[in-house]
């Protein structure tokens, strides 16, 4: 399932309810992405007060949903969630959840980690960060771009 | 060619100042890089916020495309920066 | 932090109560092991109906201690939670949970397979499986030494 | 050589019937293996949970180790089968 708000959501009540959902799958692997409060530019030297995250809607879901299929083709999945949000965020708040169940671990942690990867490289948000010098857009960087390319030769 | 919806997002559409606008531009628009150029010339905020195409992603009807697509039969086209989601 | 226990836990509190400890780590990886309902042996048809976990006290948390620390170790990690149940379980109740907390979701991501894959060849532990059929010991799998070995090739 | 704490775990213990038990070796025993066909004589259920090496594994003060390893110093023995902890 795709989820894409502005709203707060509590990871762990979502956790819980994906594997209630899921009893049967033994491996259940998630990833918690968190507003840092440090900048992410490596001149700046302030402290991020408030996160906002740009998002196009309509294909936003369209490019999570081709995400977690390609996730599905890849790997032996029995259920998939991504909880992605947008709008002001603050820094401790949780941006991103995705959760995977599998019967397998490695299957569950491979499809995680894959969403993730596309999901940074592919994903229509951007973020700008707020701090006592102003804001700035965050930049993309290539090790992203890397890290998703590389699934392509696993 | 009929009228499509160009969006903007992020810093593109701060220098452009609006997100969205309605062009209809003539046939010798051809591709999204062609589209490119071609907007370029509408405003100073457009032209400093589309001349580094290194820095510009497309989505033609809410689908990545390379700059050099065609975009006859689009009916939203959208230029941003390269994403930058998720979390760390 | 390692924590061998009888009792069942909730795993979503247990997660966000690491997200607020750590709440500066931007990358937080999970997994969550789940008793399932059928039995792991390839001639058996049953169900399982409860699932016994023995273990070696005193050794079990100083083997979980020392994968731990050698996560540690590999990778850039701010924090690391092993949760590990024995005694009696029943399907779908959480065995296994694992959090890691980095700057990196790499980090977060392999440390927490790492501990994962290192835990189910070298902490232990032994499964009984209650069926039916009567109840069977739970034979452990080749598949499980390879993924473990296979990472001090990385 | 002093008393030794012996501990077993599993299919093991539950084949010789006790989790633990202390015992006195004599001095030709000085590896783990050594130790292990000397308990063998010990009774039946011994024999026959301690037989098949290929299925047992074991640890000296609470660390793994492999069955040629000398036992001297040990305080405690543990055999058991190879783990099965954690989740699929």
């Amino acid at each position: 399932m795709i989820r894409v708000r502005q709203k707060p959501f509590d990871p762990g009540d979502e956790i819980n309810a994906f594997c209630t959902h899921n009893a049967n799958s033994g491996a259940i692997a998630t990833f918690i992405g968190q507003v840092r409060d440090y900048v992410s530019s490596e001149s700046g030297t302030g402290s991020v007060s408030e996160l906002i995250l740009e998002h196009y809607p309509g294909m936003t879901e369209k490019e999570l949903a081709r995400i977690a299929d390609e996730a599905a083709s890849r790997w032996s999945l029995d259920d998939t969630l991504v909880i992605h949000r947008f709008g002001p965020l603050t820094p401790s708040e949780a941006i991103v959840l995705v959760c995977t169940a599998s019967a397998h671990r490695g299957d569950a942690f491979s499809a995680c980690e894959f969403i993730m990867d596309w999901l940074k490289t592919s994903a229509p948000f951007w973020k700008k960060e707020v701090s006592p010098d102003g804001s700035e857009w965050v930049e993309a960087r290539e090790s992203d771009d890397h890290r998703a390319a590389e699934w392509n030769a696993k | 060619m009929p009228a499509i919806d160009v969006l903007y997002f992020a810093w593109i559409k701060e220098k452009i100042g609006v997100g969205q606008e309605q062009v209809s531009p003539p046939g010798t628009v051809k591709t999204v890089s062609d589209l490119l150029d071609w907007l370029a010339d509408r405003s100073a905020g457009h032209r400093s916020a589309l001349s580094d195409r290194a820095r510009i992603r497309a989505a033609l009807d809410q689908t990545h495309v390379p700059l050099d697509s065609p975009i006859e039969g689009a009916g939203e086209i959208a230029f941003f920066p390269p994403v930058t989601g998720g979390a760390s």
